[in-house]
């Protein structure tokens, strides 16, 4: 096992390589899930917002 | 003709001249040589820059002719094409591929008929395979006595 | 005031014929360089800003790097290329700039010539105003940094090649970005790539003169890659051009 | 009013011409025509898309919906360029160069009507005295003036114009209106927005209406 | 339009709402893959593939180094194609998914130069070299920044998007003449190891092939369900006014 992790001598080359085609793709994939809920969230405000603006307007249009 | 297609065919036709005139231009140029990596041939018979002006110098390093200057980090080895040798001198350390049969790429100038480098790289060929196998095949070559050809070198 | 309807000028249908449309695509060119040479004689004091931008980057080589003649003038070539390149930047980005915003690339968009052909003569006068006057001052930069005197000839003749292909390139990234909210260090972040192949060949053609190899080689892939450009460039600069007006 | 050069098909026609910015529709679907000698108001609130209209006809932003044609073929470059002269909210001359450079220069692009030259055109909108100074140096209206002298210039018979009366006085907008309907007399035609402040001279143009 | 010419099934998977849900059905299937092969062709060339004969462990590094390089172009091969068909089209998820495939080639990308940069060190004796490939690699990188900058420097996306698009075909055109203009520097880069056309004659060991062709399917796997993933993103940013989005957020928030 320790031999496999020593790589013939090359641990300090072939282990970063292996870490950053890791981490660099782990980035792609969720840079997109988070930029996905910050949408989504605004969204879901924005929907909110445009709910009790109208049932305001009913609201002060009801008595006339 | 209406004027959509004579455009058309204005700009197709310059499209067209362009591309000639540029494929002749190529054509001209790939016939010199625009090599900056000499072999020790080309040095040998002149046509590396001289007088003191670096520039690279390609070959296989010679077997038997790798001397480590004893307490420096000083190399001495010979760069061959298997036509010509050019003695190379260098300070410094060497690249792990380093090693005799290797392609090797050296940048300096010529000192005295000796080139003197500034930067040694190993180059390294396409070939991968287990060392049982290299074994093999060089066990192989050297019962047939197949010639040993240079690896790599030929690669662009 | 003169209310009353009355016919402008001849009473003759306005209607365009033919002859009027397609002839003057020469005239129109001519017409637009002359503009753009009136424009530039108006600021002919920005005119001197890259060429003293040039002086003063070529006078700090030899207090980087001391003033060693020797070691200037192998250096020299490459240095004078890299200059040049750095000294075009600031105007290339702003080559449709003010044009889009007052709004004369509208008036571009709609006249009866083919927009490439606009952009290419565009891009003849902005390398006569520009990058020429560059060129010119090149012997007295070489001889700031002491670039041999066999070489000068060979840097210039590159720099007559290699400079129109850099403007030709500069246009269409210049174009793109004009639509743009922020252009920035963009239209040298996408010069960077493009820019790449020229300089490769500038520097190898300049290099091989310094130590006396043949260098028409490396002058010959640049003269093909303009003559390519020339005819290229254009078009894809009208279509940036056209994304640039659509706001 | 019909002329001796008037074709059967009209200048320009638009049908169910719509656009949309982000899904959000800005006009249309529109059907309108506009033939030799007429002019066409195109009244709206801000934010209308009158401004769009004008660009989507004028070729400078794609039609989402719907077709465009000139003389009854459909709209392309080579059936608009040299027939539409544009006035926006932007001059389209630059501001370092003289009124009679800039002029002389879209003269050479377009081409000049026949008889008509910078200056005699400057003298049409009445700024003959600024023609060769800077038009940074013109006022507001006085470029707007150089702007129309443009149109007199050049040899467009389908005039789009935003927004022309904006920076104008009342001679100025008097003005407006006679090159309109001195240009509709020669056969052309006219499509001329505005935000309903101005009354239109010619009771007989015809409107059309955009809702914000 | 000209958009009726094409196929019919393009035309249902071009309107966003079916393609979001296309999307999402299709790549956790995609992922799945992906990682199913990433874990055998990393078992297979980390494990059981042979040390090399010359390079020793090291060059168990062309595991992941070789397939990023490869889908550095490929990416940048599917950005221009979509690119095109925006510019021409004016499709709007064939935009969307042109300014999606940048920052993943970019990524690419850079795995492929930091990778590379790692195996040189120890069998070129230098952490970069100015030679064709790696050269060609670092301006594919710059490219993919230039399109990504400008794609963001513009207010209006679609606009940007089709700005962004034409500079990655003037891109294409530019690839093979940075390639082979620095070719001629000369190269410490080795030529082609795997011949797509002779496979078995290729000059790498079968044991050591098979995990690099496992990888490859890995990371194309991999790109076509980052780049769905993205593509839905960006849709549910561009689409947002629509009615589709607006059900769907507040379904899912339920």
């Amino acid at each position: 096992m320790m031999q496999f992790f020593a790589m013939g001598g090359f641990a300090m080359y072939v282990w970063p390589a292996y870490a950053v085609f890791f981490i660099v793709l782990a980035w792609d994939w969720f840079s997109p899930a988070l930029r996905r809920r910050r949408i989504t969230r605004a969204l879901r405000g924005r929907i909110a917002r445009e709910r009790t603006r109208n049932t305001r307007a009913t609201r002060a249009e009801a008595p006339t | 003709m209406n004027p959509v297609r004579k455009r058309r065919l204005i700009v197709t036709l310059l499209i067209l001249g362009a591309v000639a005139i540029a494929t002749g231009l190529s054509v001209f140029a790939l016939q010199r040589n625009m090599t900056y990596l000499y072999s020790p041939t080309e040095v040998d018979a002149g046509k590396a820059p001289t007088g003191g002006h670096p520039f690279r110098l390609g070959g296989i390093v010679k077997e038997g002719s790798v001397h480590h200057v004893p307490g420096t980090l000083t190399t001495d080895f010979v760069i061959t094409d298997r036509f010509q040798n050019i003695p190379v001198t260098y300070t410094g350390i060497l690249p792990d591929l380093f090693r005799v049969g290797q392609s090797t790429i050296t940048t300096g100038t010529m000192v005295d008929g000796k080139f003197v480098a500034t930067k040694v790289l190993a180059k390294h060929d396409a070939t991968y395979m287990p060392p049982q196998v290299a074994q093999a095949i060089a066990k192989a070559k050297e019962e047939n006595r197949i010639p040993k050809t240079a690896q790599g070198g030929g690669a662009p | 005031m003169v209310t009353a309807v009355q016919p402008i000028a001849n009473s003759t249908p306005v209607a365009p014929t033919t002859d009027q449309r397609s002839s003057g695509t020469l005239r129109a060119c001519a017409a637009l360089l002359r503009r753009d040479f009136t424009l530039a004689w108006r600021r002919r004091g920005e005119l001197f800003l890259p060429l003293l931008y040039a002086v003063i980057v070529a006078a700090l080589f030899p207090f980087a790097l001391g003033p060693d003649p020797e070691l200037l003038g192998r250096i020299a070539g490459g240095v004078l290329l890299v200059i040049v390149v750095l000294a075009m930047l600031p105007a290339l980005e702003s080559m449709f700039r003010s044009d889009l915003e007052d709004g004369t690339l509208e008036q571009w968009l709609l006249a009866p010539q083919p927009l490439a052909l606009l952009a290419l003569t565009r891009v003849i006068a902005h390398w006569l105003t520009t990058v020429l006057p560059l060129i010119i001052v090149m012997p007295l930069l070489g001889a700031l940094l002491n670039l041999p005197v066999k070489v000068l000839p060979v840097l210039m003749l590159t720099l007559l090649l290699a400079t129109p292909l850099l403007v030709l390139l500069g246009a269409v990234l210049s174009a793109l970005a004009a639509g743009a909210r922020r252009s920035g260090i963009l239209v040298a972040l996408m010069l960077l790539p493009l820019a790449v192949p020229v300089v490769i060949f500038a520097a190898g053609a300049i290099a091989a003169a310094q130590s006396g190899m043949p260098y028409v080689a490396p002058l010959t892939w640049l003269a093909a890659a303009l003559v390519l450009a020339i005819v290229l460039a254009p078009l894809a600069c009208a279509a940036a051009l056209r994304i640039a007006v659509e706001a | 009013m019909t002329t001796p050069f008037a074709p059967s098909a009209p200048l320009l026609s638009a049908h169910r011409l719509a656009y949309s910015r982000d899904d959000e529709p800005v006009f249309g679907p529109l059907d309108f025509s506009l033939r030799p000698g007429e002019t066409v108001l195109v009244e709206g609130d801000n934010g209308s898309g009158k401004t769009t209209l004008l660009r989507v006809l004028a070729g400078m932003l794609p039609p989402g919906e719907g077709e465009i044609r000139f003389d009854g073929r459909p709209a392309s470059r080579d059936s608009r360029n040299g027939r539409v002269l544009w006035l926006g909210h932007r001059l389209g001359m630059n501001e370092s160069l003289s009124a009679r450079e800039n002029l002389d220069f879209l003269a050479g692009l377009y081409g000049q009507r026949d008889g008509a030259s910078t200056a005699s055109v400057m003298e049409r909108v009445g700024i003959e005295a600024w023609l060769d100074e800077p038009l940074r140096t013109l006022s507001a209206g006085q470029k707007k003036r150089v702007g129309l002298a443009r149109l007199l210039l050049l040899p467009g018979d389908i005039w789009l114009l935003d927004e022309p009366y904006a920076n104008l006085d009342r001679h100025g907008i008097d003005l407006v209106n006679a090159l309109i309907a001195a240009h509709c007399n020669t056969g052309g035609a006219a499509l001329v927005t505005s935000h309903g402040a101005v009354r239109f001279a010619d009771p007989n143009a015809r409107h059309i209406h955009l809702d914000a | 339009m000209s958009r009726s010419y094409l196929p019919h099934w393009m035309h249902w998977l071009g309107s966003p709402p079916n393609f979001y849900r296309f999307a999402g059905a299709l790549r956790p299937w995609l992922i799945a893959a992906a990682l199913v092969c990433a874990a055998i062709g990393l078992y297979g060339g980390l494990v059981l593939a042979p040390p090399d004969f010359r390079q020793g462990d090291a060059y168990r590094i062309i595991f992941i180094h070789v397939p990023s390089a490869w889908m550095s172009l490929f990416i940048y091969a599917c950005m221009a194609v979509t690119g095109l068909v925006a510019l021409v089209w004016r499709v709007k998820l064939a935009e969307v998914i042109a300014m999606e495939c940048a920052p993943i080639g970019a990524a690419f990308t850079l795995i492929t130069l930091a990778t590379g940069s790692l195996w040189g060190r120890p069998m070129w004796g230098t952490w970069w070299t100015w030679g064709a490939r790696l050269t060609s690699e670092l301006v594919l990188f710059f490219l993919y920044l230039g399109v990504i900058g400008l794609y963001n420097a513009f207010e209006d996306r679609r606009r940007g998007a089709r700005a962004a698009s034409l500079l990655a075909l003037v891109g294409i055109v530019n690839l093979p003449i940075v390639h082979y203009s620095v070719v001629w520097w000369n190269t410490l880069h080795q030529g082609s190891t795997v011949d797509w056309l002779h496979l078995s004659q290729s000059s790498i060991a079968p044991s050591m092939l098979w995990p690099l062709l496992v990888m490859t399917l890995a990371t194309h796997l991999y790109f076509f369900a980052s780049i769905l993933g993205r593509a839905r993103t960006g849709l549910l940013s561009l689409e947002g006014g629509k009615q589709w989005v607006r059900s769907l957020v507040t379904e899912t928030s339920r």
